[in-house]
C-alpha cells in the first residue's frame, strides 16, 4: 500500500496525464513494479501514463503516444507467470501485478547500403545481413512482435531471397525492435524487413499504371484548386470532411468486396 | 519319529567358541528327538560308526548333524546313512562351524545362541524330509560328435580308443575341416597338413567310428542317455571304396568351377577330389554344378571310370540312430571381407584374405604359385574382429599369430620381401608366442600400429593404396604396396543357429555357443549330455581347439562310464489333490518340463532342473520342489524367527550355487557379520515364493535378504527376473500394508565378495534395528486373502 | 625435453564434461587410428582424431582448445560409420566447438567477411558455417 | 501421386536448376512435389550436442507442416517429406530419428514450439533418389527420348546421403544408387573411388584453399577414371565441385574444368524436356559445350 501523500506527491509529478481527473474519480487501482519498486497507479492508465503517473519522465523513446512509430516498445511479466510478454507501452494497459522496466531501446547495427547500386538479388539479404544465416526458427522473434508478424518466417523468406515476401509479410512492421532483443541469433529483423521492402519497393513492385496517371496529373495541377480548398478549412470542417471521406471508401470497399 | 541329533566339536573349531553342553542341553527336550549326542570329530572313522551303530541299534529314522556346512562333509554321511540302510535324504546338517563359530568367534553367547537355533531348524526340516532316492538314468556308450574338423576328429579318436561308440557327422565330403587348408602351424611352422592326414587317416580305420560325411543333422530328440538322431546324407555319386583317386573323371569333366578350397583362386571340376588329403579319399560329384547327373545330359565321368564307381542312380538318405552324448564341434566361418567394402575385398585383384595367402603359399612351397603377390606386402588386421560396426566386437585370437607366421613364412621364401603388419595390438598371450612375434621382427617384419581405413587401387598398374594413421608417430601414411592381406576373423559357423535351436543350446552375445560355466565347466553346456569342443564355444587357436576336444570327450567319457546317471532328486512335483488344472505352471516353466496330464498338471522328471520357479505360479499350493518342500521351507523359518524374542532377525535365502557357498568362504575367512541373521539354504533364488516371504514377515522376521547366483553365471538364466516379479508383488503388499519395503532385499552376489557379504547382512540388521519389530496386527494381516493379494482375483 | 601430462582432477572433469556434452564414452577408444585413415580433412589438422580422442581423455584441454583440428571437422561422418568401437568422433569435435561456442569466442567473424564472398556463396554454405563457427 | 515437399534455402537461390528439373522429371513420372506452404530452414548442419535442443526446432517445425498438409487435405495420407538437398535430407532426418526414438525429448520440443501442434513422430523423411527408387527404373527406363549413352558420368554421393548409417539412403561404404539410376538412364558409369569422399562442406566459408585442394583431389578421380561429368544430389557439394574450380585452376594448371551438375538435370536432359528446365546454363562449369559436341543439343 502506498502512502497517500505519496500518491499526492506522485500525482504532482504528473499533472500532464491527470490533468483534470480528480483522484476522488478514480474507481480502479492498479498495483505495478517498475525496476523492482512498487507503484499503485490508476488501473486505466496505459503503461507508459502509468510510467509517468509514477513520476518516470520520458524524453526519448516516447514517440507518437499513438501506437504508430514503434518507439516505445517495452517488455513486461505479469505475477505468477513464466512468460515474458512484449508490448507498446503507449498501447497497452497496466494490469495488477505487472513488473515493468524503463522502455528499452533495441541497438541495432545497420549496414548501409545504396539501392541504385544493390543488385535486385536472392543473395544480397545474406550479403548485407549475413547473421540471418544463425537464424535457428525458434520462433520468438513471432512470439515478441506486438503487431502479430510473422517474424520468423520473413527472415526465413530472407535468407532464401524472396523480396515480395520479406516486403509482404513486414508491411505493418513499426521497426520496435522486440524482435530484435529476444532474437538468440542476434538478428535484427526489422532492418532485414526495411532492406526488403525498400528493395522490393524499387525493383519488384510493378508500378500501379493509375498512379502513374495521378501523378502526372497533379504535376500539370489538377487538384491545385481542391488542395487550396482543403488547406483554408478549419480543423473540425476538415474532420468532418475526412470522415465523410472514409465512408464512402469503406461503402466502396465492401462493394468491391463483394465481387 | 525317532531323530538322532549329533554336535560336532570339529576339534575345538565349534567348542572353542560355541558352549556344546549348553546346545546338547537346549535339544534334549526337543519333540521327536531320540537323544542328542556330541563328538570331537563327527566326520572321523570313529564319529561316524557311532552314528552307524546308532541307526542300528536305536532304530533311528532321520539324523540331524550340526558341524561343518554341508558342502564340506555333507557327502561324507550321505555315504553313512546309506551304509546304514537309510536314504541319503533322510539327514540334515546344521552349519554351526561356518555360520556360528566361525563368524561370531567374537561373541561366544550369541555364537552359542544361534548354533542352537541352526540346530532346531535343521530338525524342524528333517522332521518333513522323505526317504527319496537318488534319480538315476541309464546311460550308454554312444556319442555323437557333430563336425569333423581338428576338434571332432580328436574328440572323435579319444572316445573311439576308450570303447565308446562315435557317430560323425560332418557336412563336407570330405574331413579336416579348416586346417586341412592350412600351410604350417605358428609358432612351431609344422606343416599343417601333414600333422593332420595321419589323424585323418585314423578316422575311417577305427571300427569304433561311424563316419558320416556329407551329412546334415536334421534333429534330435531325447535327452541324456537317449538322444535320438537324424541325419540326412547326400550322395557324392562316387563309391568311395572304388574310387582310386586316378582323377580321369575330373579331366572329361567339361564344367569348371572355382574351388573354394584354394580360396578360388585355382579351379576344380564339378566331379572333384574335395583335397589332396581327402578322407574319405574318393572324388565327390557336385551336383550344384554337374550338367544333370544323366547320361543323356552328359555322363562324360561315368565312361571314363576304370573302377566303375561312379553313379548317377543315388539319392539323398535319412539315418537315424540313437546315442547317448552329443559333442557339437561345428567349428568356425571366416569372416567374409566384402562385407568391408572400404577394404575392395572381391574388387581389388591384389586385395586377398588371410586363408588365400595360405593357400598362396601351400602352392608356391609345392613349385605353383597360384598368384604372384610381389614383393611389398601389407597385412591389415582386426577385419571382421573387434568391430562393433558390423557385430563383432571379440576379438578373433588366431588373426595376430597367423599373420605373424606367414609373414615369417613369406620371408623365408624370399627375404627380400617387404613386409608390413598394420595393428591395433599384437596379441601373442600363448606358448612361444611371443618368441614367435620377436622372430618376425628379427626377420624384417615391421609392424605400424594403426588401423588402415581403406583401401584404394591404382587403376592402371592394380597395385593397393593404403591409407592409416601410424599411431605411435602421429603420421600419415599413404603407400602403394602388392599385395594387401585382410587378416580376416573368424565367426561360428553358419549351421550354429539351426543347431542351438535344435539342441536347445545358448549362445553368448557374439554368436558363438556358450557353455554351462566359464571357469569350471568350459566343455559342458546347460543341457546334460551335450558338449563343446573347438572353435564353436569361441575363437581359439589349433592347440587349445584340441585340448577342448580332449577335454569334452573326457567328459562325455566320464558321464558314459558311470552306466548310469545320478541326480538328487531335485525335482518339482505335483500334488493332484490340490491342483486344478489351471495350466498357469506350464505356461511359466522354462524347460517345458510341466505339462498337462489329464486334468492336473504332470512334471517330466527327465527335463525339470529343478529351480523351483514353477512353485511361485501355483495358486493352489500343489506345485512342490522335493528337497525345499514348502513345508521343510516353512518349518524352518518359523524356527530360525518366532523365539527371537526382543532381537532382531535378519533371515537370508541363500542360493545353492553362490550366496550358501558365499557364506561359507566368509566362515573360513573368519569374517564377523551380525549374528542376528539365519540362512535358510535354497536350491535358487526363484525357488522362494512369495507366499514364503510373507510367511517369514508374519512369523517375525524383520528383514529378509534373497542373495542369488548373477544371471550370465547362473544355472537358472531365468531365475533374477522370476525373483524380482515375486518381491515386486511382495513389495506392493508390504506397502499396502504400510510396512516399509525396505525390509525385503533381493540381489545377486558372487562368491568371492566376502566382504560384500558381511556388509549386506550388517546393513539389514541395523535397517532391522532401526524399523523395529512389525507390530503384531500388520503382520497377522499379511497372510489374509493371501491368494487374491498374490494372483489377483482371477484364482478366488 | 618432453612435455609432462598432468593426471589431474581437473583434466578428469574435462573429459566428463566433453563425455556429457557429446554422448560418447570416449575412454572406449582403442587408438586404432581408423578415423584418422578416413578423415578427408586429415592434412589441414594439426591434431589426428585418433589424437584428440587420446588428448580428450588425458583432459588436455588447452591444446584442443587451442587445436585446428576441431574446426577443421567438416562433420562428414566418415569416422563415425567406421570407428570399430562405434564411437561418434563428430560428436565429440562438435562438443570442443561448443565449450569454445559457449563461451562467445566464435572461430568465425561474420562482420569481417567479404561481401564478395557471401555473395557467391549458397545460404547453406553460410547456414552450415555459421552453425558451425558462431555461438 | 503428391507427396510433401520441402525445398530448403539454396533450392530456391542458387540451386533453382535444382528444383526445376527434379519437379519436372518427378512430374513425368506421375509424382507431385506439392511444396510446404510454409517451412523454415531445414536446420542445417544437424546439432551434435547431447543437451541442445533449439537447433532442432527448425526440422522438427517443418516435419509438424507434413502433418497439417494431410489435415488441410493437401495430400492424402502422405507422411513422407521427399527433400532434395542431400544436406536438408541428413538434418530432417537425423532430427526426425532422435524425436521418434526419445518421446521426452519429443515431448520438450512440443512444449517450446508452442504454436504449432504436436509433433507425433509419423512423418518420414526421403530423399528424392529413394522416390525414384520406388518408383523402378524400368518405369525412368521408359521415359527416355535421348538415352545418356554418349555420356561417361562419375556419380558423387559426398556425406549427407550415406552418413551416419542409419541416415543413409545406401550402404555408406559401397553405394550404387546412383549408378542404378544412371546405367537405367543408358550412362555409362565410370567407376569413381572418390565418390562417396567429403567435398570439405561448409570449409568452404573459413577455408576455401583447402576446399579446393578436396575438389582437385576428387575430380583428378573422377578424371582418371575418364569421367566427362559429374553428378551430385547435394547443393553444397555442387558449389565446392563447381565453382572452386576456379581457384583449383589457378592452383594447377594443367587442370581442365569438369562440368558438375545434379542428377536431375541430366535425369530432364534424358527424359527430352525442355532445355531452360535442365537449367545448364546456370551451372558455374557449364556443361553446354560438353553436350553440344556428344550431340545432345542442337548448335545454336
Amino acid at each position: 500500500m502506498v502512502k497517500k501523500d505519496i500518491m499526492e506527491e506522485i500525482a504532482k509529478a504528473n499533472k500532464s496525464v491527470i490533468k483534470g481527473v480528480d483522484k476522488k474519480d478514480i474507481e480502479h487501482w492498479a498495483t505495478i513494479y517498475i525496476m523492482g519498486k512498487a507503484y499503485r497507479v490508476p488501473a486505466d492508465l496505459t503503461i507508459m501514463q502509468a510510467m509517468e503517473y509514477a513520476g518516470y519522465k520520458f524524453i526519448r523513446s516516447c514517440g507518437c503516444r499513438a501506437g504508430f512509430c514503434g518507439a516505445c516498445s517495452t517488455i513486461y511479466r505479469l505475477k505468477g507467470d513464466y512468460k515474458l510478454q512484449t508490448a507498446m507501452a503507449c498501447q497497452t494497459r497496466v494490469e495488477d501485478g505487472m513488473y515493468l522496466v524503463q522502455l528499452p531501446f533495441s541497438p541495432a547495427e545497420k549496414p548501409i547500403y545504396d539501392i541504385d547500386t544493390v543488385e535486385y538479388e536472392e543473395n544480397s539479404f545474406l550479403k548485407y545481413f549475413p547473421e540471418i544465416a544463425r537464424c535457428v526458427s525458434c520462433n520468438t522473434c513471432t512470439k515478441a512482435c506486438p503487431q502479430d508478424l510473422e517474424v520468423m518466417d520473413f527472415i526465413q523468406a530472407a535468407l532464401r531471397g524472396d523480396f515480395k515476401k520479406v516486403a509482404e509479410l513486414s508491411f505493418d512492421c513499426i521497426q520496435c525492435g522486440l524482435c530484435a532483443i529476444r532474437c538468440p541469433a542476434e538478428i535484427v529483423q526489422y532492418n532485414v524487413a526495411q532492406f526488403g521492402r525498400i528493395m522490393y519497393g524499387k525493383y519488384g513492385f510493378k508500378e500501379n499504371e493509375f498512379l502513374e496517371k495521378r501523378v502526372t496529373e497533379i504535376k500539370e495541377g489538377k487538384f491545385d484548386k481542391e488542395f487550396k480548398r482543403l488547406l483554408s478549412l478549419s480543423g473540425n470542417k476538415i474532420v468532418d470532411v475526412y470522415k465523410k471521406q472514409q465512408a464512402t471508401k469503406s461503402k466502396y470497399l465492401k462493394k468491391g468486396g463483394k465481387k | 519319529m525317532r531323530i538322532g541329533v549329533y554336535v560336532c566339536h570339529c576339534g575345538g573349531n565349534i567348542s572353542e567358541v560355541v558352549n556344546i553342553d549348553e546346545v546338547l542341553n537346549s535339544l534334549k527336550n526337543e519333540h521327536d528327538v531320540a537323544f542328542v549326542k556330541d563328538h570331537e570329530h563327527l566326520c572321523s572313522k570313529e564319529g561316524q560308526e557311532i552314528i552307524f551303530n546308532d541307526i542300528q541299534e536305536y532304530k533311528l529314522d532321520k539324523i540331524t548333524i550340526a558341524a561343518c556346512s554341508p558342502q564340506f562333509q555333507g557327502p561324507t554321511f550321505k555315504t553313512l546313512m546309506e551304509r546304514a540302510g537309510l536314504s541319503p535324504y533322510l539327514m540334515e546338517m546344521a552349519n554351526i562351524r561356518e555360520q556360528s563359530a566361525w563368524v561370531h568367534y567374537d561373541d561366544h553367547k550369541k555364537a552359542t545362541d544361534k548354533a542352537k537355533e541352526l540346530t532346531k531348524m535343521a530338525i524342524a526340516k528333517v522332521r518333513y524330509n522323505e526317504p527319496l532316492s537318488k534319480y538315476s538314468i541309464d546311460i550308454g556308450k554312444r556319442t555323437l560328435i557333430i563336425g569333423a574338423g581338428i576338434a571332432g576328429i580328436q574328440a572323435a579318436l579319444d572316445l573311439a580308443d576308450s570303447g565308446i561308440k562315435v557317430y560323425l557327422v560332418e557336412k563336407d565330403p570330405s574331413i579336416g575341416g579348416h586346417m586341412a587348408q592350412l600351410s604350417r602351424t605358428f609358432p612351431t611352422e609344422d606343416c599343417s597338413a601333414c600333422i593332420l592326414s595321419p589323424k585323418m587317416a585314423d578316422v575311417p580305420e577305427n571300427p569304433n567310428i561311424e563316419l558320416l560325411t556329407y551329412g546334415e543333422i536334421k534333429d534330435v530328440s531325447g535327452y541324456l542317455g537317449n538322444f535320438h538322431i537324424t541325419v540326412n546324407r547326400k550322395p557324392t555319386y562316387v563309391d568311395a571304396e572304388k574310387c582310386t583317386a586316378c582323377g580321369d573323371c575330373a579331366d572329361v569333366c567339361p564344367v569348371e568351377l572355382l574351388n573354394e578350397y584354394d580360396g578360388n583362386l585355382a579351379t576344380r571340376k564339378a566331379i572333384y577330389l574335395p583335397t589332396k588329403i581327402a578322407v574319405p579319399h574318393s572324388y565327390v560329384l557336385d551336383t550344384e554344378h554337374c550338367l544333370g547327373l544323366n547320361p543323356l545330359a552328359c555322363g562324360k565321368c561315368q565312361e571314363v571310370c576304370k573302377a566303375d564307381a561312379i553313379n548317377y542312380d543315388l539319392y539323398e538318405e535319412e539315418i537315424e540312430f540313437d546315442v547317448d552324448t552329443i559333442i557339437v564341434a561345428t567349428g568356425f566361418e571366416l569372416f567374409d571381407a566384402k562385407e568391408k567394402p572400404e577394404y575392395g575385398f572381391g574388387k581389388f585383384k591384389n586385395v586377398i584374405d588371410g586363408m588365400q595367402m595360405e593357400r598362396i603359399i601351400v602352392s608356391s612351397a609345392e613349385g605353383n604359385p597360384l598368384k604372384d603377390i610381389g614383393k611389398k606386402i601389407a597385412y591389415i588386421q582386426c577385419i571382421g574382429s573387434r568391430d562393433k560396426q558390423i557385430g563383432r566386437p571379440y576379438c578373433s585370437r588366431i588373426c595376430c599369430m597367423y599373420a605373424i607366421k606367414q609373414a615369417n613364412l613369406l620371408k623365408k621364401g624370399m627375404p627380400d620381401r617387404d613386409i608390413y603388419i598394420f595393428y591395433i595390438d599384437i596379441r601373442a598371450f600363448g606358448k612361444g608366442f611371443e618368441e614367435y612375434y620377436n622372430t618376425a621382427q628379427e626377420n624384417g617384419v615391421k609392424f605400424i600400429r594403426g588401423k588402415v581405413a581403406e583401401l584404394m587401387e591404382n587403376p592402371d598398374t592394380g597395385k593397393i593404396i593404403v591409407k592409416a594413421e601410424d599411431t605411435l608417430n602421429r603420421q600419415m601414411i599413404e603407400t602403394e604396396f602388392d599385395t594387401v592381406v585382410l587378416s580376416v576373423g573368424i565367426g561360428p559357423s553358419k549351421t550354429t543357429e539351426n543347431i542351438s535351436n535344435m539342441l536347445k543350446l545358448a549362445r553368448s552375445s557374439d554368436g558363438f555357443l556358450q557353455e554351462a560355466h566359464p571357469k569350471f565347466k568350459p566343455v559342458d553346456t546347460l543341457v546334460p549330455g551335450i558338449f563343446l569342443a573347438g572353435t564353436i564355444q569361441g575363437p581359439k587357436d589349433i592347440p587349445d581347439t584340441v585340448s577342448q576336444a580332449s577335454g569334452s570327450a573326457a567328459r562325455a567319457i566320464r558321464l558314459m562310464n558311470q552306466g548310469e546317471y545320478f541326480f538328487d532328486p531335485l525335482l518339482a512335483f505335483v500334488d493332484e489333490e490340490k491342483c486344478d488344472g489351471c495350466g498357469l505352471c506350464v505356461d511359466h516353466c522354462p524347460y517345458n518340463a510341466i505339462s498337462m496330464a489329464g486334468k492336473t498338471a504332470e512334471v517330466n522328471t527327465a527335463f525339470c532342473s529343478g529351480c523351483g520357479s514353477c512353485i511361485s505360479y501355483c495358486p493352489k499350493d500343489a506345485l512342490d520342489l522335493h528337497l525345499y518342500t514348502n513345508k521343510q521351507l516353512l518349518e524352518q523359518i518359523k524356527e530360525a524367527v518366532i523365539n527371537k524374542g526382543d532381537e532382531p532377525r535378519v533371515l537370508v535365502f541363500a542360493d545353492d550355487m553362490t550366496a550358501y557357498r558365499l557364506a561359507d568362504n566368509v566362515g573360513n575367512a573368519k569374517g564377523i557379520y551380525s549374528p542376528y541373521s539365519r540362512i535358510i539354504k535354497v536350491p535358487s533364488s526363484c525357488r522362494v515364493t512369495p507366499k514364503l516371504l510373507l510367511q517369514a514377515f508374519h512369523y517375525g522376521a524383520d528383514s529378509v535378504l534373497i542373495l542369488g547366483t548373477e544371471t550370465k553365471s547362473s544355472p537358472y538364466p531365468h531365475c533374477q527376473e522370476e525373483i524380482e516379479r515375486s518381491v515386486k508383488i511382495v513389495h506392493n503388499i508390504l506397502k499396502e500394508n504400510e510396512i516399509s519395503d525396505k525390509r525385503l532385499f533381493n540381489t545377486t552376489i558372487v562368491t568371492v565378495m566376502i566382504k560384500k557379504f558381511s556388509g549386506i547382512i550388517n546393513t539389514y540388521t541395523d535397517l532391522a534395528k532401526t524399523l523395529g519389530p512389525i507390530p503384531l496386527e500388520k503382520r497377522e494381516k499379511l497372510l489374509k486373502d493371501l491368494g487374491k493379494k498374490i494372483f489377483g482375483g482371477s484364482h478366488e | 625435453m618432453s612435455k609432462m601430462i598432468d593426471l589431474s582432477k581437473e583434466a578428469d572433469e574435462f573429459l566428463k564434461k566433453i563425455e556429457e556434452l557429446s554422448g560418447e564414452k570416449i575412454t572406449s577408444c582403442i587408438q586404432c587410428g581408423i578415423c584418422s585413415g578416413s578423415c578427408p580433412m586429415i592434412n589441414e589438422m594439426d591434431l589426428t582424431p585418433a589424437q584428440i580422442m587420446l588428448m580428450t581423455l588425458l583432459g588436455q584441454k588447452e591444446e584442443l582448445l587451442k587445436s585446428k583440428s576441431i574446426w577443421i571437422c567438416a562433420s562428414c561422418y566418415t569416422c563415425t560409420v567406421r570407428c570399430p568401437r562405434e564411437l561418434d568422433l563428430s560428436k565429440v569435435a562438435e562438443a570442443l566447438r561448443q565449450v569454445k561456442l559457449r563461451l562467445s569466442i566464435d572461430r568465425i567473424d561474420i562482420n569481417k567477411m567479404d561481401k564478395a564472398d557471401l555473395e557467391e556463396l549458397p545460404p547453406i554454405a553460410l547456414v552450415s558455417a555459421f552453425r558451425k563457427f558462431t555461438g | 501421386m503428391k507427396i510433401p515437399y520441402y525445398p530448403g534455402c539454396t533450392l530456391k537461390t542458387k540451386a533453382k536448376n535444382f528444383e526445376r528439373s527434379s519437379i519436372a522429371v518427378a512430374e513425368m513420372l506421375g509424382v507431385e512435389l506439392v511444396e510446404l506452404p510454409k517451412w523454415n530452414c531445414c536446420g542445417v548442419v544437424h546439432s551434435l550436442t547431447s543437451d541442445d535442443l533449439i537447433h532442432h526446432l527448425a526440422p522438427i517445425r517443418n516435419l509438424v507442416r507434413v502433418q497439417e498438409m494431410n489435415e488441410e487435405k493437401l495430400v492424402e495420407d502422405e507422411f513422407r517429406l521427399v527433400t532434395l538437398c542431400s544436406m536438408c535430407y541428413n538434418t530432417l532426418k537425423r532430427s526426425n530419428l532422435r524425436f521418434i526414438e526419445n518421446y521426452e525429448e519429443r515431448e520438450k520440443i512440443n512444449s517450446i514450439m508452442e504454436r504449432e501442434e504436436d509433433y507425433k513422430g509419423n512423418v518420414k523423411v526421403v530423399h528424392f533418389l529413394e522416390i525414384l527408387r520406388d518408383i523402378g527404373y524400368d518405369k525412368i527406363s521408359d521415359k527416355i527420348k535421348k538415352p545418356l549413352d554418349k555420356l561417361k558420368i562419375a556419380v558423387y554421393y559426398g556425406c549427407n546421403l550415406l552418413r551416419p548409417k542409419e541416415v543413409g539412403i545406401d550402404d555408406p561404404e559401397n553405394p550404387d544408387i546412383l549408378e542404378t539410376l544412371f546405367e537405367s538412364l543408358g550412362a555409362e558409369v565410370t567407376l569413381f573411388p572418390y565418390k562417396k569422399m567429403c567435398c570439405g562442406s561448409y570449409q568452404t566459408v573459413l577455408d576455401k584453399e583447402s576446399v579446393a585442394d578436396l575438389t582437385y583431389n576428387i575430380l583428378s578421380n573422377a578424371k582418371e577414371h575418364h569421367a566427362e561429368i559429374v553428378v551430385t544430389s547435394c547443393p553444397l557439394c555442387a558449389f565446392n565441385l563447381d565453382n572452386r574450380q576456379e581457384i583449383v585452376r589457378s592452383k594447377h594448371s594443367e587442370f581442365k574444368a569438369i562440368p558438375v551438375v545434379y542428377f536431375s538435370q541430366l535425369m530432364a536432359l534424358a527424359f527430352g524436356l525442355n532445355i531452360e528446365i535442365c537449367g545448364f546454363d546456370s551451372n558455374y562449369i557449364s556443361a553446354l559445350p560438353l553436350l553440344k559436341k556428344k550431340g545432345y543439343l542442337k548448335n545454336k
